[in-house]
């Protein structure tokens, strides 16, 4: 069953992304994406992040998408023209491309490998952690300064999507 | 005890007074101040000369610490001595008299206040010179009295012509005292101190080529004050400046500084004899060179400036034989009858509305018989007429010169007789003969209207400062352009007061003041010379000669001077032109420092080698970034592919390397 | 926190709030600015008031750790020799916030504030006493008059002020990396442990390490003079900046050179510093020269100026490598003589580009007939600075000379011959732009001076008089620190004395009777 | 590789590699989304998509390492993504108002 989940959602997620990158419209990437972030909700609840997937499916999936997709609406944003002239990026980025890609998963492969006795195997419900109660200790003991800051950032980043807007009706 | 540093303070407390709030005082406060400082400082020198029995009893009084580091400690010390004393009657004597006259004088002037500040600063640091006790307070004087004069000569200083001598003069005495400052440092090498008592003192028991090079630095630093070969350049120009301070500054004080200072250093000089064979040979030389040039200039001013350059040569060549108290006294009668000389020029340029040319004068005697009269006695004086002052200070140095070296005492006589011949040639072309200036010598003086009368607020209106007279004339003008009446008329009685004073000094001071008994315990009688009388005779006889030719010249044969003229030629071109000397040194030290410095050093080294190096470095990497700039396209996909393959190869090598984990 | 601190702490703090106030307040960021200004000259004279003669060491020390790890301490203490420079700091900055008063016009706050930042920089530079702090001050000193030439400078500013940037931080890198490598050897940044270590050979420098170390600190110190080869960015930041700046730079920054010759090349690498004195001192002595005869062709005031600075640092240079009491003791007291003089000619130049917006000689002329005031004060300061006996500045240059003249006395004899062109050059200035007829620009806008400039000068006239007067007020303390340094370099000179040194050192311990000979050549 | 190893692996659950390989496989399309595309929102949604790929390691590890740390680095990434995405659509809203157009490569104001 792990293995099908697996196989399935990583699909779905790969031809997800796969679709954001190559659609022409700016709405078709932002569903293409939504697809992405919901089949690796499912993901994480396979590896035992429970509130992990719920707040995937909420905030990302559900508000941050919504702002891109209220912001694409906004703009009118159209089919993206062709015309481009970043040489570099024809030149330099798909063998780039190529190299990041095998490097990190000769990387990966190297650390954790594939398959044998060593390989360390993800079976739903081996690990338990991650629902909103472990979560939520850690994050009020441990973790109680960084998500202080968080709020801070947030607010940080209110403030400056408020004054960048303002400017809109001077 | 007397409190010697009120002697210099006096006139510095009217310097303050007058600079600060000069411009807010009328004249007669300004002029009652400056003149009573300085003659409270006379009737002080007199005090303190009377209580230690002038001099006989040498007061020595330290006040502050100056500079102490290291070994050097000099402090603010003023003594007095006899030679001091000397000095010091001179100094504030002839001081207060010229203040007086400049009273009258600078009646009519812009910058009234200004006058008597500077003049009395001048008197500050001409007694601090006199009185300090140390090299480096001389010093302080010795550069103090050249910023006064700079000041005073360029007085008028919407005159290009009269600040450029003002820079002149203080650029050429900074020449002169390089090499003071230089005999400053090996002084203190070589006594560790710089206070006279020290130095002096220990002086015989030192190697002669250190006190030599001593003695010829100091020489070079005297050459630039007392106007000397080859640093007189300066003196002739200084001219430009109102003419109390000529008869002041230029020819009765501060120019004898350095005979002073070559006296206070006997001790040094007389056991450097090859410095004192310069001295007197740079004395000598001087002396005829500016006699040359004085027969032949025109500009009264002028002509007694060459005098004064000859006359302190004269001085030189006393001190340079041995004789220096006679240097001395012949410095003190100098003062008399050549800053009589002077003001009594000034009162005659007074009574020809500021003409200076001595060919748009003559006839004056009808007009000015007082100034004529003094001036007499003056040129008596200066021509070495038996009974003057002047015969008795030239013959002692005369006498020594000869028991020196003969030779020597030739040339001085020649020199005495043209000395006799120039000043008397002056004399005769001013106050003999017709008036030669009349309303037309003067209209292109001044172009604007004058107030006539001595009204002090029809004053009012500027008299000359509005424009700028380049003159193209080889004589220039003192700016002294009041009272253009149609006639010469006398000065004022406060110009003609000190002139009496100063004629009766002429005549009598020679007899009223024997200056080498006075000074015989700090330098000895000159050795008796044989044929003294002989000796005497011939230079009496020398300037009895000058003074009948110049009659001979310029009253009864009046067209010999042009026929003599025309038959010297080139020389008289070259004698009238001072021996190109200003041009020689334009054209072989100013110029090439100016061009030299603008091409070679500013624009070649600086600009050129410096800057070019560092601007090269610039542009070496400048076109590396120019190479490089094109991967800053402001592109923001090529931004991120090159984060992508900068993150490739970073991960690369940190992968080769064995990675991070291990 | 004692009374060194708060010197350092009041500007810092000063910065801080002028940054705060709102741009609109700008009449009281100047008066505020001006307060915490004046606030530090006041408690700044606490330091002379309370410094003591006669003690071996630092006064007013104060040392904390600053970063644990490298250990770098916040370790400031003062002697003679940074006291008066200090003092020179604190009493120009309040003179140069005044002189902008009207000046400056655009982005006032932040003017005035990274005025105090450069005050506080360079207290510190002048107190630090661990070598990590120092560098950090030296450097912060830089940012505020990189930002004073490049934003409130004249027309070709930018050129300056990368000029300037570039050309110290080439050698304060170097510096940089010679206070590493002395740490990697001292594990120590502490100015003080490192000379302990140095002294007793627990650090042995070999003979070629010591000379490049000598030379890193020589060149970043030598920049900053400026040196004869290396001056060439002074007269482009002089004319470039404005007045404040020009006088800051000029009268205070110019000593972080000079003082870092004497505090820390001197005694860490005084063997190095003996050997390389003969080229250094030409070096010197070619200065003076080169920089009064350049000076003497300027068309441009300031960039005349500028180069008599050149002139002027040149014979605080020859002072120090003189190697002798008394001409280390005029360096120091001529570098705070420069300062006070060259201030003065940059504030007194600043007032006559704010009447007739020129530095060009040319455009002036005849200013002495509407202007006395104005050309009186200049008048004195010209006097001061090309020496004048009673003006400070000949006390300075008759120390240097004297000094020179027992090390060596054809140096004195070259050095000398900048005193005559320095009257040149300041007298035909003055000539050209004071005296001679009134030129019509001139009448029309040269007035003489406000009462603001008025207290801007008078100060600075008092002190030339004061210093020039009666200096015992400030040397016998510069004597005393002097004397520590250079007894260090004797001994140093002992160890391992080569012939050349002997000669030196056999001068600098003058002997009245005997040493004349030596020299009369 | 040994099928019959393969089965037998797979039979107890999937190998964390391969979650590990997918989070690099999105990670790469991402970036490759980034360079490739012109409009600045599709670029935008691009770093999401990295972002969510990191996001997918974390889990990853923490369940490999059996701790709760990585689920609270991916709550913090997701927090910050929120502000991000909040600050740039804003400054894109910006962009778009003073320069009319989506097109990177036409906003090429960084230059010098």
């Amino acid at each position: 069953m792990d293995l099908f989940f697996f196989l399935l959602f990583a699909f779905i997620a790969v031809a997800c992304a796969v679709s954001v990158v190559l659609q022409k419209h700016p709405i078709s990437c932002a569903l293409s994406l939504v697809g992405t972030m919901a089949s690796l909700a499912v993901l994480y609840l396979l590896l035992g992040a429970e509130f992990i997937a719920m707040v995937q499916v909420i905030v990302y999936a559900g508000a941050i998408m919504v702002l891109f997709v209220f912001v694409i609406m906004l703009l009118n944003a159209g089919e993206e023209s062709s015309k481009g002239r970043s040489w570099i990026a024809k030149i330099a980025g798909l063998p780039a491309l190529a190299a990041l890609l095998g490097i990190l998963g000769y990387a990966m492969l190297t650390f954790y490998p594939m398959v044998g006795p060593k390989a360390s195997l993800v079976h739903f419900g081996d690990f338990t952690g991650g629902g909103a109660k472990e979560i939520g200790t850690a994050l009020f003991t441990e973790y109680l300064l960084p998500f202080e800051v968080t709020s801070i950032l947030i607010l940080i980043a209110i403030l400056g999507a408020i004054v960048l807007a303002r400017k809109e009706i001077d | 005890m007397q409190n010697l540093w009120l002697i210099p303070a006096l006139p510095f407390i009217g310097f303050l007074i007058n600079g600060i709030l000069g411009r807010k005082l009328s004249k007669a406060v300004v002029s009652a101040i400056a003149v009573l400082s300085v003659v409270l400082s006379f009737g002080l020198v007199v005090s303190v000369g009377l209580s230690s029995g002038w001099g006989e009893h040498p007061i020595h009084q330290h006040y502050f610490t100056w500079i102490r580091s290291g070994g050097v400690d000099i402090g603010w010390d003023f003594m007095v001595d006899k030679l001091t004393m000397i000095m010091l009657m001179v100094v504030t004597g002839i001081g207060s008299l010229i203040h007086i006259y400049a009273t009258g004088y600078m009646a009519h002037e812009e910058g009234y206040y200004r006058f008597f500040a500077y003049l009395n600063l001048f008197m500050f640091f001409m007694l601090n010179l006199v009185l300090g006790a140390n090299y480096l307070l001389l010093f302080v004087g010795w550069e103090g009295v050249g910023l006064c004069s700079y000041l005073l000569i360029g007085f008028y200083f919407v005159k290009k012509s009269a600040t450029t001598a003002g820079n002149k003069a203080f650029i050429v005495n900074r020449i002169g005292d390089f090499g003071f400052s230089l005999a400053m440092f090996l002084i203190f090498i070589t006594f560790g101190s710089l206070d006279f008592g020290k130095v002096l003192s220990a002086a015989p028991g030192k190697p002669v080529e250190v006190l030599t090079a001593i003695a010829l630095l100091m020489l070079l630093g005297a050459t630039g004050k007392s106007a000397q070969i080859p640093l007189y350049v300066w003196l002739p120009d200084a001219m430009e400046g109102p003419t109390p301070v000529s008869a002041l500054i230029h020819a009765a004080t501060m120019v004898t500084a350095g005979v002073y200072m070559c006296s206070r250093s006997a001790a040094i000089f007389l056991k450097a004899p090859i410095a004192m064979e310069t001295v007197a040979i740079v004395g000598l030389a001087t002396a005829v060179f500016a006699a040359t040039i004085g027969l032949t200039q025109y500009d009264i001013k002028k002509v007694f400036a060459y005098s004064t350059v000859s006359q302190l040569g004269y001085m030189f060549l006393g001190v340079g034989v041995g004789a220096f108290s006679a240097g001395i006294w012949h410095l003190m009668t100098h003062a008399f009858f050549k800053a009589l000389l002077f003001m009594g020029a000034g009162s005659v340029i007074h009574a020809c509305g500021g003409e200076q040319d001595m060919r748009k004068m003559g006839g004056l005697k009808k007009y000015t018989p007082w100034t004529c009269g003094v001036l007499a006695c003056a040129s008596l004086a200066i021509a070495g007429v038996p009974g003057t002052s002047g015969f008795f200070s030239k013959d002692a140095i005369l006498t020594a010169a000869y028991g020196h070296a003969p030779w020597m005492f030739w040339v001085g006589v020649v020199t005495a007789g043209m000395t006799a011949f120039y000043v008397w040639r002056a004399f005769w072309m001013t106050f003999w003969g017709e008036y030669r200036g009349g309303d037309a010598g003067h209209s292109h003086d001044h172009g604007h209207a004058h107030t006539h009368g001595h009204d002090d607020h029809a004053h009012a209106h500027n008299h000359s400062h509005d424009h700028d007279h380049d003159h193209g004339h080889s004589h220039s003008h003192d700016d002294h352009g009041h009272d253009h009446h149609g006639t010469p008329h006398e000065s004022p009685w406060s110009m003609l007061a000190p002139l009496v004073v100063l004629a009766f000094l002429s005549l009598a001071g020679g007899f009223l003041f024997n200056v080498p008994k006075f000074l015989e315990s700090m330098f000895p009688l000159h050795e008796e010379v044989p044929n003294e009388e002989m000796l005497m005779g011939v230079s009496i006889f020398a300037g009895l000669i000058g003074i009948a030719l110049s009659y001979f010249m310029y009253v009864a044969n009046k067209e010999l001077p042009g026929k003599i003229r025309k038959a010297l030629g080139g020389i008289y071109t070259l004698v009238y032109n001072k021996y190109f000397v200003d041009e020689f040194y334009d054209a072989t030290v100013v110029r090439p420092i100016i061009e030299g410095s603008t091409e070679v050093l500013w624009h070649g080294l600086d600009q050129g080698v410096i800057d070019g190096a560092v601007n090269g470095a610039g542009t070496g990497s400048r076109s590396i970034g120019g190479v490089l700039k094109h991967l800053q396209s402001g592109n923001i996909r090529s931004y991120a592919t090159w984060v992508v393959v900068g993150a490739v190869i970073l991960l690369i090598t940190v992968g080769m390397n064995g990675g991070l984990i291990r | 926190m004692n009374l060194l601190d708060l010197v350092i702490a009041i500007p810092a703090i000063g910065f801080l709030v002028a940054l705060i106030i709102p741009r609109v307040m700008e009449k009281i960021t100047r008066l505020l600015v001006m307060g915490f200004a004046l606030l530090t000259f006041v408690v700044s004279l606490g330091l002379v008031s309370g410094f003591q003669s006669g003690v071996n060491g630092l006064q007013f020390e104060s040392n904390k750790i600053w970063i644990a790890n490298p250990e770098i301490h916040y370790h400031v203490g003062i002697d003679g020799l940074s006291l008066w420079l200090i003092i020179l700091s604190t009493f120009l900055t309040p003179i140069a916030i005044l002189l902008s008063w009207k000046y400056v016009q655009h982005r006032i706050k932040e003017f005035y504030a990274f005025l105090l930042l450069l005050e506080c920089g360079l207290v510190g530079v002048f107190a630090a006493y661990d070598l990590f702090l120092f560098y950090t001050f030296w450097e912060v000193v830089l940012v505020p008059m990189y930002f004073l030439i490049g934003i409130w400078g004249h027309d070709r500013r930018i050129y300056a002020t990368v000029k300037f940037f570039l050309y110290t931080m080439v050698g304060s890198v170097l510096m940089l990396a010679a206070i590493i490598f002395l740490y990697t050897q001292a594990h120590t940044f502490d100015y003080a442990e490192i000379l302990a270590q140095l002294g007793s050979g627990k650090i042995a420098l070999d003979h070629g390490t010591e000379t490049l170390l000598f030379l890193a600190f020589f060149l970043a110190f030598a920049i900053k003079v400026p040196l004869f080869p290396l001056h060439t960015w002074l007269p482009d930041a002089h004319v470039e900046a404005p007045t404040a700046g020009s006088v800051m730079l000029a009268s205070v920054m110019l000593k972080m050179g000079t003082y870092g010759l004497v505090r820390f090349c001197l005694p860490m690498f005084p063997i190095a510093a003996k050997e390389n004195a003969p080229w250094i001192v030409i070096l010197a002595i070619t200065g003076i020269i080169v920089g009064a005869l350049v000076a003497l062709v300027q068309p441009n005031m300031k960039k005349l100026v500028a180069y008599s600075s050149v002139s002027h640092l040149g014979f605080v240079v020859l002072g120090i490598f003189s190697f002798t009491q008394v001409g280390l003791d005029g360096a120091v007291y001529q570098m705070l003589n420069h300062g006070i003089s060259t201030g003065a000619l940059f504030l007194l130049v600043g007032f006559l580009y704010e009447r007739q917006h020129s530095l060009a000689i040319k455009d002036f002329g005849g200013v002495a007939t509407v202007a006395p005031w104005l050309s009186i004060l200049f008048l004195i300061t010209t006097l001061a600075s090309i020496g004048l006996p009673t003006l400070n500045n000949f006390v300075g240059e008759f120390l240097v000379l004297q000094g020179a003249a027992q090390a060596n006395f054809s140096w004195a004899v070259f050095a000398a011959f900048g005193v005559i062109l320095s009257a040149c050059y300041m007298l035909w200035m003055y000539q050209r732009v004071f005296f001679g007829a009134l030129a019509h620009s001139v009448k029309h806008h040269v007035t003489d001076l406000s009462p603001r400039e008025w207290a801007c000068a008078v100060p600075l006239i008092v002190m030339m008089v004061w210093m020039g007067m009666y200096s015992q007020s400030f040397i016998p303390a510069i004597s005393e620190a002097n004397a520590r340094i250079l007894d260090r370099t004797a001994k140093a000179g002992l160890i391992k004395m080569t012939p050349h040194v002997a000669v030196n050192a056999g001068t600098s311990n003058f002997a009245p009777a005997g040493g004349g000979n030596a020299h009369a050549r | 590789m040994d099928p019959q190893v393969l089965m037998q692996t797979l039979g107890k659950g999937v190998p964390t590699s391969w979650y590990l390989a997918l989070s690099a496989v999105l990670f790469t399309i991402g970036v490759a989304g980034f360079i490739l595309r012109r409009n600045i929102i599709t670029v935008f949604m691009c770093i999401e998509l990295m972002l969510n790929a990191v996001n997918l390691s974390f889990i990853a590890f923490a369940h490999e390492h059996r701790q709760v740390s990585g689920h609270l680095f991916t709550f913090f990434v997701m927090v910050v993504a929120a502000a991000e995405a909040a600050v740039g659509l804003a400054i894109i809203l910006t962009v778009f108002k003073n320069r009319s157009t989506l097109n990177i490569d036409e906003i090429d104001s960084l230059k010098n």
